[in-house]
């Protein structure tokens, strides 16, 4: 905590509490029907976009999954933007044509959410080989979960990245369970990083509800994985401490007990409090980006719902580029 | 007394609990078919009744599963592979198709491949590009699939009892928007064979084959149809590997006009089959070309506005039959 | 002066190296691409010029390298993905098709897919059923992708110059027969437009579109025909996707009869796509139904009798013309 | 050595034998043209087949790779069949339809070659889940090469064999290259032992050319699966001394004294002179079984010579079983 300046504390607190809000505005939109499909919150997550994210530039590539508002958040893409997208409107980052499972913005290096489990660790792969080709100091980073690490493409991907020196950073955030399935069933060995460790990166394990540790360890990384010294590894143990995603039953797999063990372990409130015992935000600081980002996600969510859908008549568009 | 109602989804489980019942080596992989029965309650109580060994829950690898489902039929067992949601079994692909639905053939069948593929498929509500998709056609044009679309409780019960003793890997695909429509399903246990499509709708106007959930879409239009004159045979041909041609083509010797409705894309699609076979083999009875009625040819959106626009819509089913009527 | 003759792996690799040398963000993924020079001939000598980065051995993980190519394509690079055989890509069809195809659709073309997949394919020569695949039909069907099939050195290399300027994904797939056929190929740059069919024989008694390899097998038997008077317009559309049906439906206006001759899979293969649209285009200039000659729908046997017995021969392709030029 | 009896070790022996004289009985009838499409030879691996094949019954399942003739031969099927395969004869084990890569003889526990490599890992997984369910205690064996160790089928198939404790015995072929690549360019960590171990099978490393010690550990690594403590792998170090593939050439990517080395530890004399020296087994014994081979393998090419074509209107049955 000590070697952050109060800066990157209110930075780190100020993403965080964006995508909390976020987050819980989409939940209540799904239930109010205003959001159809796949809907999977980043709630008890949000330290670890946010950590991660501090140390990256917009021109470095974040490739995300299934459960990416976060991860959009915390790379640039503005509320107004996401909302807009889960609602299915023309402003969205994606125009509308993706939706929560398809979010991208390129132009802030969001690559993309995905609806298919592992290939973000893929594409994050290629990133950086591109941009070890190109020659240029910008990484990759790839988010997954527990879910991706017993799949085939967690093996070729980390391989492959390994073998070439690849500037990636892959950030695996342990939440314990796939869906309903724990990750102490779908593997033997659930330490992702010594796995990694075997199969050449640098690898290290730390506490994903720490909005500090995962920035200052992410720091590290990305700084290693810039300097040509990559690939890297984290794991993020942490928490969803709502449903897998919104519209289902939360039951049967995971006690009330454990839900309500970590939420205590609320990465946004943690790093709030401990700021302020420390002395180095005050809770006036804290209280300030409340108001602040609540005001911006209720702008946001008007923005979104007085925003046009996108014309039928463009449906068919971009299905192919130009071939001269 | 009326015959009792249920779901979709319901009938398919009772065959599949039956078979289960019967044939002690019969075993399920997937993600959540276990104690959870499904995300799309595919297996709701089977675990309680058959236990963790025939209902295994799998980690996030469907290459993996696939690959061990067609080690497992090889040597005894009868694998069923539940995908959830389609479009993840393309990361299996190369296990269904070099593997899977070879071996029989190299074997010269001294091993069967007694494998039951299903997904949910199809494209609405929003499930967006990765969780829409159709691919039925590719596996029409591989050589060694069933591939099988129950569009009714009552089919989506005799179709998987069939599937359950077949020696053949079988593609049952059952469409999102159909899993809780509810219709008469019998009690008892029968199978409805592979390659006899079933006429909706007998009419003299015109033929519409559909595919899928495109049954009852074009089956709520036919009335309207009517009022304007235009009487509608429609077929569901409920497998399109085998594919039965003799009911549509009898069905065009009496109308003279095809109309193929299906979400699936166009290019190299199923309308393409029908329409090839039927051209080859009844070009006299034909009083126009036969047409296609095909979702668009592009990934899928989210957006309500724009889903919509890439599937056919009943209103855009009618213009198809009334454009062919006048053709 | 007579032009230059080389071969159509030398004239592919021809345009591979201008593009290289152009562009230096291409760069090779592949199984013995680098210092091998790649199984099949298609890199040799681009290793000493370009060096390692740009032709990277990979080890043996299809699935990998296709998503690593995605994710390369989608920063600034031009990947080529160098499947030696093209039956490996069936591991990668998640990552093809999923990812790959569709990503500039959901960034609203913001960012552009420049990835050359190549690969080599064609039953022949004892490869058997995991070495023989054709899988083009599937790519035609799913949007997103270009579908290339050179037949001849000079289209080898105008349109692998075109793929390695398109924004596109692009499958360019190789027929192993072909490999070295030598023929007249320009030492200039040059490029062909994809959807541009090219008419190899003209001929006024029927028209003829054959893909791949079965372009010259076609040929072959066109001045035995004409001696029975039987004068074939023979075309081959060079690409798959997209589809030059114009070239086709002039020649037919003229012949009023089609077939379409493809060693591949009938079922919802390129034939029947190519019949349907033909029908549903020009029902009118059809003197009688449109045919197909395909690949028995079996997986591909080892043995030389048995080979030969899957794939239109000659004999069979010249058999199928002489009854429809009777039909 | 002196664990196993004179039977066994001539047992070892003529497996051995006869899959070196089938190999360059092929490797001829290749250059002649009498073999087409793929072949790859075993030549310089036999103790890997013939130590683990030792341990097997007839109803274990065996699932090998594109360099499968000495798994097949081991595991029981004849040089009548295999060369009659490969020559595409009708009294092939797979009547002709498969070749060199497609090997079939289910009757002995043959469950395929495969020109895919990475497949036999995920059929044997499955197997061992038909014999678990089945309650029995046949099991079942993946042959693979070092090539595989970095394709997604080895994680995804190394892993649920894991998860559910399935009878499977991986055996890992390490002889250095796949195809030209070696494979310390393909992975970081060619130790696949430990890498195997990290998934929570039992695991270890030995000798592939010494057929003594194949035998011994692959003996104690099918009981362990025949006793449902399995899964297990065994890394069998190795070198095939012809070229990957008939008709290649062999040149670039090693050393002729990379070679000639290997040739030194050839497993065949190994095996010959270890039991000579040591008045096991009588020169004049394994002498006899020279020439008891060296018979069979010229009846056996005669057989396939003299064999029946496939009857061309057979080409497309059995693409289909049935379906009541
Ligand atoms: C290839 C694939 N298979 C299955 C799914 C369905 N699915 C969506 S999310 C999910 C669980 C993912 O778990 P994890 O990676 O741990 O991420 P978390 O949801 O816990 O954040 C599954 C199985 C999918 N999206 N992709
Ligand atoms: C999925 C797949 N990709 C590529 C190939 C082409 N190929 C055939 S053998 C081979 C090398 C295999 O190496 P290894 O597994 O070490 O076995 P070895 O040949 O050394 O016995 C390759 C790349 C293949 N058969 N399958
Ligand atoms: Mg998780
Ligand atoms: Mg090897």
């Amino acid at each position: 905590m000590t070697n952050f300046a109060p800066d990157t504390i209110l930075s780190l607190y100020r993403t965080m509490v964006r995508i909390r809000l976020c987050e819980e505005k989409l939940a209540r939109a799904y239930q109010a029907g205003k959001i159809v499909g796949a809907c999977h919150t980043y709630v008890g997550q949000e330290a670890i976009a946010a950590g991660v994210c501090q140390s990256l530039r917009d021109d470095d590539a974040v490739f995300s999954t299934h459960r990416g508002h976060g991860h959009a958040l915390a790379k640039g893409v503005t509320p107004r933007q996401l909302i807009a997208e889960l609602f299915g409107r023309a402003s969205g980052c994606s125009g509308g044509r993706g939706g929560s499972m398809h979010l991208f913005a390129p132009e802030v290096g969001l690559m993309g959410t995905s609806g298919i489990v592992g290939s973000s660790i893929l594409q994050a792969t290629g990133a950086g080989y591109s941009f070890q080709l190109l020659n240029t100091d910008r990484i990759s980073v790839a988010f997954f979960g527990d879910g991706a690490v017993s799949n085939g493409a967690f093996h070729e991907g980390l391989n492959l990245a390994a073998i070439w020196d690849l500037p990636v950073l892959f950030v695996c955030e342990d939440n314990l369970y796939a869906t309903e399935v724990p990750f102490d069933y779908a593997t033997r060995n659930t330490n992702v990083a010594a796995r990694a460790q075997g199969y050449g990166l640098t690898a290290t394990s730390l506490d994903g509800n720490d909005a500090v540790e995962v920035c200052a360890v992410a720091g590290e990384m990305v700084k290693l994985c810039r300097e040509g010294k990559g690939p890297a590894l984290m794991v993020c143990h942490t928490y969803r401490t709502r449903p897998h995603a919104e519209g289902m039953r939360d039951g049967g797999y995971r006690t009330q007990e454990e839900i309500d063990a970590w939420k205590q372990r609320d990465p946004i409130s943690r790093l709030r409090q401990t700021a302020v015992e420390a002395g180095t935000v005050t809770d006036n600081q804290f209280a300030a980006i409340d108001e602040e980002i609540a005001a911006e996600i209720t702008d946001a969510e008007e923005f979104a719902e007085s925003s046009p859908w996108p014309d039928p008549a463009t449906a068919t568009e971009h299905v192919y580029g130009s071939t001269t | 007394m009326s015959p009792r109602e249920i779901s979709y989804t319901d009938a398919a489980r009772e065959a599949l609990a039956a078979a289960m019942e019967r044939d002690p080596t019969i075993f399920i992989l997937g993600e959540g078919i276990g104690e959870r029965g499904g995300n799309f309650n595919t297996t709701v109580g089977l675990y309680e009744r058959f236990g963790p060994m025939r209902l295994r829950d799998t980690p996030i690898c469907e290459r993996g599963f696939t690959g061990i489902c067609t080690g497992a039929a090889m040597t005894g067992t009868r694998p069923v592979i539940d995908f959830m949601i389609v479009d993840f079994i393309l990361d299996g692909v190369g296990e269904l198709v070099n593997q899977m639905a070879r071996i029989q053939y190299l074997t010269q069948g001294r091993l069967k491949m007694p494998v039951l593929i299903r997904g949910c498929f199809g494209i609405g509500s929003g499930y967006a590009a990765h969780h829409s998709g159709n691919y039925y056609s590719l596996f029409v044009n591989i050589p060694g699939f069933h591939v099988v679309l129950p569009t009714t409780p009552y089919d989506a019960k005799g179709l998987m009892a069939t599937a359950l003793r077949s020696d053949n890997p079988v593609i049952y695909l059952e469409n999102k928007s159909l899993l809780n429509c509810r219709g008469p399903v019998p009690e008892e246990d029968y199978t409805i064979p592979f390659g006899e499509a079933v006429i909706r709708r007998l009419g003299s106007g015109l033929t519409v084959v559909a595919v899928g959930a495109m049954v009852p879409l074009t089956l709520s239009v036919c009335d309207d149809l009517a009022s304007e004159g235009i009487e509608v045979e429609l077929i569901d041909p409920r497998t399109l590997a085998p594919l039965d041609l003799s009911t549509i083509l009898e069905s065009l010797a009496k109308t003279g006009r095809l109309l193929v409705v299906d979400e699936s894309f166009g290019p190299c699609g199923i309308g393409a089959e029908i329409s090839a076979r039927v051209m080859e083999l009844a070009f006299n009875d034909l009083d126009a070309p036969v047409r296609r009625l095909n979702g668009e040819h592009t990934p899928t959106p989210y957006s309500p506005t724009l889903e919509a626009a890439v599937i056919p819509s009943a209103a855009r089913i009618a213009d198809a039959i009334r454009n062919l009527a006048a053709d």
